[in-house]
């Protein structure tokens, strides 16, 4: 039995704590947080590059590290500690996973170590509006490979430099690789609720479009995608959780109220119990997860909805209730709960809502029943 | 059991609302207005109010009210949310702070404070709250020293609102650190424009600034603004606020039927997200908490339309709303799947009140009371269960462990 | 504003606490109980039938007391209380009611006076097998006025006079008056969670069955009887999760861990907070479905619907959260706790599981939206 | 990460099955015996992992072990678990009471006891709960006095598994009132057989009798027989509770893949119970929660594996599991509908196992600690935060206040 971090990966782990503790403090986070017209912490993602995390899971061939999926899950727990202010999940969870996982020898040769090198800011665009893309209502359409169609939100969409993009051609529904510099392409950033993380609206007319993968298999594709990175993002949401875990108790041990800390009241007490059971069943699962995409296994599916679902919810509780530990200080700007907070559904909205993932995770029981 | 008004109740609520008609301003639309013009239009409004005695109504007419019942409070502020008035700048200060004034200052002070205060002239704020005595308000370090006849007040208050718009205020302060926390309060009025007075807005969560902090730099006032004994403030603060539960008013934001509406226009697979058999379970779950606590405040309404003293019921209306507030919020920005994220009023679903309403919905669980306190008033109030372990009772505030 | 009981329903319910403080105890509960022969108190019907309460809401012509239905709800609410075990649901909510709403003048002559006088027990039959009866899978049959078919579970089934039965007639379903004492009619009794309240299978062979209401209206008047007994239902389970706040607050005063009461301690004291809460609420939402049966408004649906809901929740979380304040002695068959756990449970399904109320109380909010 | 055997570990996977085969008895229908039947053959099963040393695998040799690791305790117990042998008599025994002697008694009471309890001739339970202390065990008022020699011993334990059919006993009891109550316990080991000693089965809400009140009347015995000094009895508890948490097995009950059978035989208009999405996003929830604790005991057994102590993580596993399963047996029942208050085994679905599980479920949430005092336990020895405020520390257990 072997269901943990390995010394060398929680060694890794440990640097890039250190790494992170020194070069994205909350002052770094509240700098994006504050100025509008910041998507992202560019020298982070200047230091985030040059540390080899980019590349940490891409294989030596095209200029990456050629670690497993679980030493990236560690940097991965480490970023959504610090909150981190960079287009990480966009590049590494979504763009480099669907490149390595539908992408032509040639494809990979051209971006991969681009990503790598940190020269490149990717995106994933598959919404179009409120609710759940599907096939009867994918507008993004492709002929003679130009996109046109418009793309909202998109995480990241107006820094990135090339974009996964669902859209239909020819009736089917395929992935494109579309360069956003090109001509046909207009972009607008958009308010969200978790200003460190930058969102864009994105205009497709006649932009130069290259299919990823195979034709018809755009939703497949997705879903592929979206497992893989469920699995990435779990182990954000859970440094996420496991860090409000921390405050609150920071908090609750140095506040006092009728003359003893708060930390010993029991309300607050349970509070925090209620969070640690939760994020240590968002741990067994996220851990489950890395294994299944660490070793491409057929549970996959499963192990990442599981992953995601759980750490949604360990986060969500554990970003509002360390506001609400934190008591009237918790709910000003000054205070670093909101930051947790914003990016708890930050997180929880980016690969799909935690309820179509329930649902995902359901059928994988029926289809493994029906087996 | 009916809703039906008495004929007395149904006769004053025509008196009312005839009123209202013949008085009560044109709609305006105040979103374009600034917090000055809109505080203009409030006090006009006020004076029309205090001048036909439809303010402060259940106080003695000697003092500007109509000496009313409860229930024609009721009655009356039912039938003016009617219509489009100003509204919320005057609550506190007549609600909690001048009934403060009218129980402890001299005949002078009354005289010279209670009618330009109902008649909307001169707006009152509450000085309790400190960063270090939230929950525990005994606990604050606000300091007055007497200095001859004067006092001498350096500290900060906190979640002061109105401040920057309010004239005077009352403000409770640690007069003795020697003795136990409770016994080392004063309560004194104050002018919010005096020389060592400074407000500065908190920034929240949320984004906007809706409080205050108030900084006091040597305040020097005279002993004459003493309101109480020296050493009595908590018990004038209890009075204040006894009355405060009465001032706090119902939880806005976008409940059951708003977000049934964005299920319906949301289009899924199948149709709308409404006719998913999960969101309808949570629709009729929110529906239940919300049409019961409205059904709550109606038999508090009933008490009082019967003279009696309202039963506890009505202490768990916050606790319900700002939750089910927070829930709520979440499971819409949950149907809205990825797009659930945009805050931008222009592309957001219903102007993003859900997402704007996720952001507040942690400041309601908090002001006025935490979900906890609250929980605490039910246990002990309510049930009669026993108060916690208190090891601050007999301690001198000076010796005091204290943290942030 | 007049929403809570009259100073004259008050006196009533009053007087009812009073007459079950001395009738029904907690011993009296346990004789049914610990019997397994005795399917409810003879002695206690009687006394109920003497005080007039199963009259209290028939018409002074049918031998009632001619009372309105806010008086029935007291009567239900100190019933709840004290965990009555006898068939006043089954005769007075079902049989009582339907026949005032769906019985012929000849069908009300000839029953609701025997009902009055504690001469009939009743029973209402539509369950023939786990899940909810529908028009595609009702099996019961009637035939040239004779009834072929089984229904199970059926309340107070195997002491019941005379049943309402839901069953099709030439493929119009329809509700059925059947004599339970005549031929062709089998029953068995069963054990259930509830041991104070008697449930039979009943098989019906040829059984002699009169048609109550109109001819393809059975799932319509099914509905509308339920929504009646739910209103009287939800102030029973009222008077069941106040009893349980009661208990739970007079064991937590008075046993001592540590040096103190645990009724002193946060956990226990926002337990019991909740517990209050939560029948605060119900109690609200019961008022308004007294309310709307009292005056037949056409809120009641909606109104059934939200007090089946809020009641059927607050007792659950009472009756299960009393036996967890109790600690281990609540956990023993001496203590009463769990006459009050299975009491829950047999009220939220004996009239239709609270998920089945929840979808009903939806469509009638897209109703009221169409309208 | 993955979930593979060191090649150590399979080896001794290896061993340890082909042992099994060789050796675990045939299957047989223990439903249709009776307990001291039963009883019968766990004993041989005991003497016959005893002789190859597969009982108190972790012990040294000369205590009747193998000097075996953790995780070879933990691989055996998961082999065995494949086989269908008589279990759960010895746990408690051999997991508390046992080492509790082997820590505190003398050379000559070790040697009488120890090796026929590992070979399952002789049974032990453990007294230390009582009706007034319950998760407060340091209140108990069971009393011993001391007569010349002897002890004589009045008073009555609760919820003592086993009481009936073990041999003997170790015995919490009060040999001081006049101390605080910590101080004033001493602990000893009895004859359950000795005059004295009343056992009687205590009925359950849940209908059958796992558990036992233990009554004592005059019981005498030597002080020989007394484990650790005089006063020292809660320090000697606490060795036996600290091996608790090793002895307390993984939940019983019906899971998540059989309410997902039972709403997939549920007809409803709409096909089956299982297309309901308020169903399916339950299902998913008690799913994630259900491997979620499965997974965390693979991270235990990983640093079991690793030769490192066990993180607090294994404490979160009965307040998941009780509280899930009451609410998932809840959940079955109204999915059966009004059927589901039917407990008839021939009739109910899946022989009433949700019925049964609802009336179980409550007492799961108790013994062995409350969700209450487990979340204590994780907010104080997990998260470090301070305990409650003890008002019970220097007070003499005679003057302290007592209720029930």
């Amino acid at each position: 039995m072997n269901f943990d971090y390995s010394d060398d990966q929680k060694f890794l782990k440990n640097e890039a704590r250190k790494f992170l503790d020194g070069n994205c403090t909350s002052a770094h986070v509240r700098k994006v947080l504050d100025n509008a017209d910041l998507s992202y912490d560019a020298d982070l993602w200047k230091g985030v590059g040059a540390q080899g995390w980019l590349g940490a899971a891409i294989p030596e061939e095209h200029g990456g590290l050629g670690l497993g999926r679980v030493e990236l899950c560690a940097i991965a727990e480490e970023l959504g500690r610090a909150c981190a202010p960079i287009p990480f999940a966009s590049t590494v969870y979504f763009l480099a996973e669907a490149l390595m996982l539908a992408g032509s020898d040639a494809q990979k040769a051209k971006w991969l170590p681009k990503i790598a090198a940190g020269e490149l800011i990717g995106a994933f665009a598959t919404s179009e509006g409120p609710g759940v893309v599907n096939a009867a209502n994918l507008q993004a359409n492709v002929v003679g490979g130009k996109l046109t169609g418009v793309k909202i939100p998109v995480t990241d969409g107006d820094i990135a430099d090339l974009a996964v993009v669902l859209a239909n051609e020819g009736g089917k529904p395929g992935l494109f690789l579309v360069e956003l510099a090109g001509a046909g392409v207009t972009r607008e950033t958009l308010k969200t609720l978790d200003p460190t993380r930058s969102v864009a609206k994105i205009s497709f007319s006649g932009a130069a479009a290259e299919r990823l993968g195979d034709a018809g298999e755009g939703f497949a594709l997705t879903e592929a995608v979206f497992d893989r990175a469920a699995v990435l993002l779990a182990f954000e949401q859970l440094g996420g959780s496991d860090r409000c875990l921390e405050m609150a108790k920071d908090y609750a041990m140095d506040r006092y109220a009728f003359g003893r800390t708060i930390a010993g009241y029991q309300a607050i007490k349970h509070k925090l119990a209620d969070m640690y059971v939760k994020n240590e069943l968002a741990r067994s699962n996220a851990y489950f997860g890395a294994w299944a995409l660490n070793v491409g296994a057929a549970e996959l599916p499963i192990a990442a909805a599981a992953a995601r679902v759980a750490s949604s919810e360990a986060y969500w509780f554990a970003s509002k209730e360390n506001v609400q530990t934190h008591g009237g200080m918790g709910f000003t700007w000054a205070v670093d709960c909101h930051l947790y907070y914003r990016r708890s559904r930050q997180l929880a909205l980016v690969a799909g809502a935690p309820k179509v993932w329930k649902e995902r995770l359901v059928q994988q029981l029926e289809r493994r029943n029906a087996a | 059991m009916d809703f039906n008004d008495s004929p007395e109740e149904a006769a004053f609520r025509i008196e009312v609302r005839t009123w209202l008609e013949a008085n009560a301003p044109k709609k305006v639309d105040t979103k374009k207005m600034s917090e000055p013009e809109i505080l203009k239009l409030a006090k006009a409004w006020q004076a029309t109010k205090a001048a036909a005695r439809f303010t402060c109504m259940t106080w003695p007419e000697a003092l500007g009210g109509r000496g009313a019942t409860p229930i024609q409070n009721v009655i009356y502020n039912q039938e003016e949310s009617k219509f489009d008035v100003p509204r919320g700048f005057f609550d506190i200060g007549l609600g909690m702070c001048v009934p403060t004034v009218m129980a402890f200052a001299n005949d002078e002070t009354k005289q010279r404070f209670v009618a330009p205060a109902v008649r909307g002239e001169e707006i009152w704020c509450q000085l309790f709250s400190e960063p270090s005595a939230g929950s525990d308000v005994a606990g604050l370090r606000t300091r007055a020293v007497k200095d001859g006849d004067d006092w001498v007040i350096n500290g900060q208050k906190v979640w002061t609102s109105g401040a920057h718009y309010c004239d005077f205020g009352i403000l409770l302060v640690r007069t003795n650190p020697d003795v136990p926390k409770h016994k080392g309060l004063t309560m004194f009025w104050i002018d919010m424009k005096a020389p060592g007075v400074e407000v500065r807005p908190i920034h929240q969560m949320s984004g906007g600034s809706n409080f205050n902090e108030v900084y006091f730099t040597d305040l020097r006032i005279n002993d004459s603004q003493r309101l109480g004994a020296v050493g009595d403030g908590w018990k004038v603060a209890l009075v204040t606020l006894m009355n405060e539960r009465l001032a706090v008013g119902g939880s806005t934001g976008p409940n059951y039927a708003e977000i049934m509406a964005l299920a319906r226009s949301t289009v899924t697979e199948d149709g709308n997200a409404l006719a998913n058999d999960a969101f309808r379970e949570k629709l009729a779950d929110w529906y239940v908490q919300a049409e019961g606590l409205k059904l709550t405040r109606f038999r508090t309404m009933t008490a009082l339309s019967r003279g009696q003293t309202p039963g506890p019921e009505s202490s768990i209306g916050k606790i319900i709303s700002a939750n089910q507030l927070q829930d709520l919020s979440n499971s819409a920005m949950e149907l809205e799947d990825q797009f659930g994220i945009i805050t931008d009023t222009a592309i957001a679903p219903m102007e993003a009140a859900f997402q704007q309403s996720l952001m507040w919905a942690p400041g309601l669980r908090i002001a006025g009371g935490t979900d906890e306190i609250l929980k605490n008033i039910i246990a002990e109030r309510v049930l009669g269960l026993p108060g916690d372990v208190r090891v601050d009772k007999d301690v001198a505030f000076k010796d005091m462990p204290t943290g942030r």
